[in-house]
C-alpha cells in the first residue's frame, strides 16, 4: 500500500537484522572455539612453543612474513617453512643465525636479530608446531 | 480477475507493507537462493554421500513441518483479511495462531535437531550434514525472527494499534512470514526428498 | 558552525593531515624497499617502515573519525560540546603518545621496545596492526574513553538524531572491539580468530557506520535534501552493512585452522559485502541529483561521491575479487591482498575523512562556506591525482599479485618466494612511481587550504 | 476461532488447500523412494508452483501492477532452472 518505506521501519530492520547475525555469528564463533581442540594441534603446545610465539611476536617478524597467509607480503610465507626447509628446525636456526648484519647488497635481507640459542630453538619449535595446524591444507604447494 | 465475494481487490503499484521489508525480502531471497545452488553444485561431487545421509532424514517430520508453515502462512493471510475489514481482534487472534503455529515448527525441527545431535553429527561431520544444518539452521533462526515480528505485531493489533484504514505494519510481518514459508517450500523438496 | 565548540575539530583534522603525510613517506620508503632490497637497511629494516605506515594509518584515521564526530555531534544534537577543554586534553595526550610509539619503533630495535615497555607483564604486542606497546594500547583505551564520555553527554543533553545514534554506535563498537587486542593466547589459532574482531569486525563493521553517518552528515549539508529521507537511506544501508559483514568474518577463517563450514558462511555473506557499498554510491548520487541548493563547496560534494564510488571499487569489487575460497585458496596473502587493502582503506577511509575536512575546514576557518574557487580547483586536482593513482597502484599490485599467484601457486611447477618477487619487480617499479603522484596529490591538497585567501566562491548555477 | 466459515470458499481457502495436497504429492514421492529425474524434476516443479502460488495469493502479488510479481516469477524460475541443472546434468 505504501510504495515508499519509513525510517522507522529502516531502524526496526537494522536493529532486528543486527541482532539476528550477532547472535548467529556468536554461536558459529562458540561451536568454532568447540570444535578446534581436534585442528589447532593445541596438544603440542610445549613451554617452548610458547616462548617461540613470544620471540616472534617480541622481533615482529610479521612486519616482513605472512604466518599462515597473514601478515606483511615482503619475505616468504612460513606457516609452512618447516616443511620447506625439509622437516628440519636445524635448517631454520641456521637460517636465523647466520643472517649478515649489513644486509646483503641490492637485494632484500632479513636482519641479524642476534637471537641466543634457547630464542632460535624456541621459535623454530613454534614454526613446526604452527605447520601442524589443520589449515585446509593451506598453503597449495610447497613454497607458500 | 476480480474476486466479487471477497473485498474488492483493487491494483496497486506497490507490494503489502513497508517497502524496506521487501528489500530485505529479496536480499533474504538472494542468500537462500545462492545456498540452494552452493548445495546442489557441491552435492554433484558427492552425490552417494548426499544421498545416503539424505535416506536417514526424518521426512515425515518435514512433511509436517511443510504443513505447519503452509497452515501459518494461511493464518496470516486471513489476519490481514481481517484487519482490512477492521476487525482488530479478529486479526491479532489469527497472528497469535501462526505464531502457535510457528513454535509447532520450532519444536518439531527442534526434535529433528536432537536426534541429530544425540547422534553425534556436528556441522563438520560431512558436507552432507554441512549443508543440511547451515541451511536448515539458517532457516530456523529465520522462523524465530518471523515469529518475534509476529508477536509484535499481534500484540499491537490487540491493543488497538491498527485498524482497517492503518494497517501497514500487519501487511509488512506478513510479509516477511509469508518469505520465510516460500524459503522452506524450496528447502524442504530440494533437502529431503531430490536424489 | 553553530558552536564555538566544533571549532575543536581543527587541531584533530591538522593532525589527521600530518600525520597522513608521515604515513605516505613511510609507504613510499617501503615501495622503494620492495625493489632496491638494501634501500635504508639496516637502519629502518622494511617491518620498522610497515609498523610506522600502518599505524600512522589507524591513527590517523582515528584522529579524523574524532575531530569529524567533534564537528558533527554539537550539530545534530544542537547544543555545545560537552568538555572542549577535554577534548583538547585528549587530543595532545593521543598525538604524544602516538608520536612516542612511532619514534620507539623508530628509534630502538623492537625487542628492545618490548623490554622497555614491559611487554612481558601483558604481551600484546608483535600482531600486525596490533604492534603498539600494551601501555600505548591502554593509553588508547583511555582516551577513546574520554572521546566516548565527552561526545556521548553531548548527545544525551541534545537532540537525538538518527545519524548521532549512528554514529555513537559506530564509536562505541569501536571502541570495544579494540579490547580484544589485549586478548593474547598462547595457541596461534585462538590469537588470530579474535585478532580479526578488531580488524575485521572494524573495518567491515563499525567503521562502515561511521563511514555511512558522516557521508549522510555532509549529504544533508551539502544538497539540502531533508533529513528524513537520507537517514532511512542510511538505516537500510547500514542494515545490509551488518547483515552482511558479520558473518562475512567468515572469510578470514578459511585457513587458520578455524573448520571448513566457514569456508561455506564465509563466501556466501562476504561475497554479498558489496551491496551496500553499491547502495551508498546509488545513495550519494541521488541526494546529489536531488540536490534543492548548489552548495559553493563543490570540492566537497566531489570528495562525498568520491568516496562512495571508490569504497564501492576498492572494497567492494576488488574485495569481491579474492573473498570466495575456492579463489582465496590461491590470493590468500598474496599482492591481491595488498591490492585490495590499499584501495579499501584509501576509497571508504581516507576519502570520507578527506571530504570532512574538506567540508568543514571552511567554515572552521570564518569563510561563508568554502574555499575561493582557486583553492577549489587545487583541490581538485588533488583530488584526481590522489584517486587516479591510487587506481594505479591497485592495478599494478593486482597485477604482480596475479603473476605471482600464477608462478608461485597455480602452476604445476611452483618456483620459490623470492624468485617469483624478481619476476614482478616491473610492477613494483611501477606502482612506486604511482606513489609519487599519489604524494604530490597530497602536498596540493594541503597547498590547497593556503591559496585564494578570503575571497568566497562565487555562487554559480 | 474460525469467523462464521464463509460459505462459499474464500479463494485463499482453496490456494490453501491445493497446497496441502501437492506437498503430500512430494512426501509421498520421498516416501516411496520413486527417483529417476523425471521425478526430481517433478518435485521441484511442483515446488516451484506451490512457491508461485505462494507469492501471487499469500503474499498478494497478483494484485500488484509493478514490476514485483515478474520479479518473483523470474526467481523462481530462474532458481528452479540453476536446480535442475545441478540435478540432471
Amino acid at each position: 500500500m505504501s510504495g515508499t518505506f519509513t525510517k522507522s521501519m529502516a531502524r526496526n530492520i537494522f536493529i532486528g537484522g543486527s541482532a539476528f547475525f550477532v547472535f548467529l555469528f556468536l554461536a558459529l564463533s562458540l561451536d568454532t572455539v568447540r570444535a578446534l581442540p581436534d585442528r589447532d594441534n593445541r596438544q603440542n603446545i610445549t613451554e617452548q612453543v610458547a616462548l617461540g610465539k613470544k620471540v616472534w611476536e617480541d622481533n615482529n617478524c610479521i612486519g616482513c612474513h605472512t604466518l599462515m597467509g597473514e601478515g606483511a607480503y615482503f619475505a616468504p610465507e612460513l606457516g609452512n617453512v618447516y616443511d620447506r626447509y625439509g622437516k628440519s628446525t636445524v635448517a631454520i636456526k641456521a637460517f636465523i643465525s647466520s643472517r649478515p648484519v649489513e644486509g646483503i647488497p641490492g637485494r632484500r635481507s632479513m636482519p641479524q636479530f642476534n637471537l641466543s640459542e634457547k630464542e632460535l630453538d624456541a621459535v623454530a619449535e613454534f614454526l613446526k608446531w604452527t605447520s601442524e595446524i589443520d589449515d585446509s591444507n593451506w598453503p597449495p604447494n610447497i613454497q607458500g | 480477475m476480480y474476486s466479487t465475494t471477497a473485498v474488492i481487490e483493487q491494483r496497486q503499484d506497490a507490494p503489502p507493507g513497508d517497502l524496506a521489508i521487501w528489500f530485505f525480502i529479496l536480499a533474504e531471497l538472494l542468500v537462500f537462493a545462492v545456498l540452494f545452488v552452493v548445495y546442489a553444485v557441491a552435492r554433484r561431487n558427492n552425490i552417494e554421500l548426499f544421498d545416503l545421509h539424505q535416506q536417514q532424514l526424518d521426512r515425515s517430520s518435514g512433511l509436517a513441518n511443510t504443513l505447519v508453515l503452509i497452515t501459518s502462512s494461511y493464518f496470516v493471510m486471513r489476519a490481514v483479511a481481517a484487519i482490512r475489514d477492521g476487525r482488530a481482534h479478529l486479526c491479532s487472534r489469527w497472528l497469535w495462531g501462526a505464531f502457535a503455529l510457528g513454535f509447532l515448527f520450532l519444536l518439531i525441527k527442534g526434535a529433528e535437531y536432537q536426534h541429530h545431535f544425540a547422534a553425534g553429527i556436528t556441522l563438520r561431520s560431512n558436507d552432507f550434514y554441512l549443508f543440511y544444518l547451515s541451511l536448515t539452521f539458517f532457516h530456523f533462526m529465520h522462523v524465530v525472527m518471523g515469529m518475534v515480528i509476529l508477536a509484535a505485531v499481534a500484540f499491537k493489533a490487540q491493543h488497538g494499534g491498527y485498524s482497517a484504514t492503518d494497517y501497514t505494519g500487519v501487511e509488512t510481518g506478513a510479509s516477511y512470514w509469508h518469505m520465510v514459508d516460500l524459503v522452506w517450500l524450496i528447502l524442504f523438496p530440494l533437502v529431503y526428498v531430490m536424489h | 558552525m553553530k558552536y564555538q565548540s566544533q571549532l575543536v575539530a581543527k587541531p584533530y583534522f591538522i593532525a589527521a593531515i600530518g600525520l597522513f603525510i608521515g604515513q605516505i613517506i613511510f609507504g613510499l620508503i617501503m615501495g622503494l624497499q620492495y625493489v632496491v632490497g638494501d634501500f635504508l637497511f639496516p637502519e629502518i629494516p622494511f617491518n620498522v617502515a610497515r609498523m610506522v605506515h600502518t599505524n600512522l594509518l589507524i591513527v590517523w584515521l582515528l584522529f579524523g573519525f574524532m575531530g569529524a564526530s567533534y564537528y558533527m555531534v554539537p550539530e545534530e544534537s544542537e547544543t555545545e560540546l560537552h568538555s572542549p577543554k577535554l577534548a583538547l586534553a585528549l587530543f595532545w595526550i593521543f598525538l604524544v603518545a602516538g608520536a612516542l610509539t612511532i619514534v620507539g619503533y623508530l628509534a630502538v630495535p623492537y625487542a628492545t621496545l618490548a623490554e622497555m615497555t614491559g611487554n612481558d607483564l601483558l604481551p600484546t604486542m608483535g600482531r600486525e596492526f596490533l604492534e603498539q606497546p600494551t601501555i600505548t594500547k591502554i593509553g588508547i583505551v583511555v582516551v577513546a574513553l574520554g572521546f566516548l564520555y565527552n561526545v556521548g553527554m553531548t548527545v544525551l543533553k541534545g537532540r537525538k538524531t538518527s545519524i548521532s545514534l549512528v554514529l555513537m554506535t559506530g564509536l562505541v563498537g569501536l571502541a570495544v572491539l579494540f579490547l580484544f587486542s589485549f586478548y593474547n593466547p598462547t595457541n596461534l589459532v585462538l590469537d588470530k580468530m579474535f585478532w580479526w574482531y578488531v580488524v575485521h569486525l572494524w573495518v567491515e563493521g563499525v567503521w562502515e557506520l561511521i563511514l555511512g553517518a558522516i557521508l549522510a552528515f555532509v549529504l544533508i549539508k551539502t544538497t539540502g535534501v531533508d533529513r528524513e529521507v537520507i537517514e532511512k537511506w542510511l538505516y537500510v544501508i547500514i542494515a545490509m552493512t551488518l547483515i552482511t559483514g558479520i558473518i562475512g568474518t567468515g572469510h578470514h577463517y578459511y585457513w587458520i585452522g578455524t573448520p571448513e563450514y566457514w569456508q561455506l558462511l564465509g563466501s556466501v555473506f562476504s561475497a554479498l559485502e558489496p551491496i551496500p557499498f553499491f547502495m551508498m554510491t546509488v545513495f550519494a548520487f541521488n541526494m546529489v541529483n536531488k540536490r534543492r541548493r548548489d552548495h559553493p563547496n563543490r570540492a566537497a560534494v566531489l570528495w562525498a561521491l568520491g568516496t562512495a564510488v571508490m569504497a564501492f571499487l576498492g572494497a567492494g569489487v576488488w574485495g569481491f575479487l579474492h573473498t570466495l575460497s575456492p579463489v582465496n585458496y590461491y590470493t590468500h596473502g598474496s599482492q591481491i591482498t595488498a591490492a585490495h587493502g590499499h584501495m579499501a582503506f584509501y576509497g571508504a577511509y581516507v576519502m570520507i575523512v578527506l571530504t570532512m575536512i574538506s567540508y568543514t575546514m571552511p567554515l572552521m576557518r570564518g569563510r561563508a562556506a568554502a574555499n575561493s574557487n582557486r583553492s577549489q580547483v587545487v583541490e581538485m586536482w588533488s583530488f584526481w591525482l590522489m584517486t587516479v593513482s591510487m587506481v594505479f597502484i591497485t592495478l599494478f599490485l593486482t597485477g604482480a599479485g596475479i603473476l605471482q599467484v600464477y608462478l608461485q601457486r597455480y602452476s604445476d611447477a611452483p618456483q620459490a618466494f623470492m624468485v617469483v618477487q624478481e619476476k614482478i619487480e616491473l610492477f613494483y617499479w611501477m606502482r612506486e612511481y604511482a606513489g609519487l603522484v599519489f604524494l604530490t596529490g597530497l602536498l596540493l591538497y594541503v597547498v590547497s587550504f593556503f591559496i585564494g585567501g578570503k575571497e568566497p566562491a562565487q555562487q554559480n548555477a | 476461532m474460525m469467523s462464521k466459515a464463509a460459505t462459499a470458499l474464500r479463494p485463499c481457502t482453496a490456494i490453501w488447500l491445493l497446497m496441502v495436497a501437492l506437498t503430500f504429492v512430494t512426501w509421498a514421492v520421498g516416501r516411496f523412494g520413486l527417483s529417476g529425474s523425471g521425478l526430481k524434476l517433478g518435485v521441484l516443479a511442483i515446488a516451484l508452483f506451490k512457491g508461485h502460488l505462494l507469492a501471487d495469493h499469500f503474499m498478494g502479488l497478483r494484485r500488484v501492477r509493478s514490476f514485483w510479481r515478474p520479479l518473483l516469477s523470474a526467481y523462481l524460475l530462474l532458481l528452479g532452472a540453476a536446480l535442475a541443472a545441478a540435478f540432471i546434468l
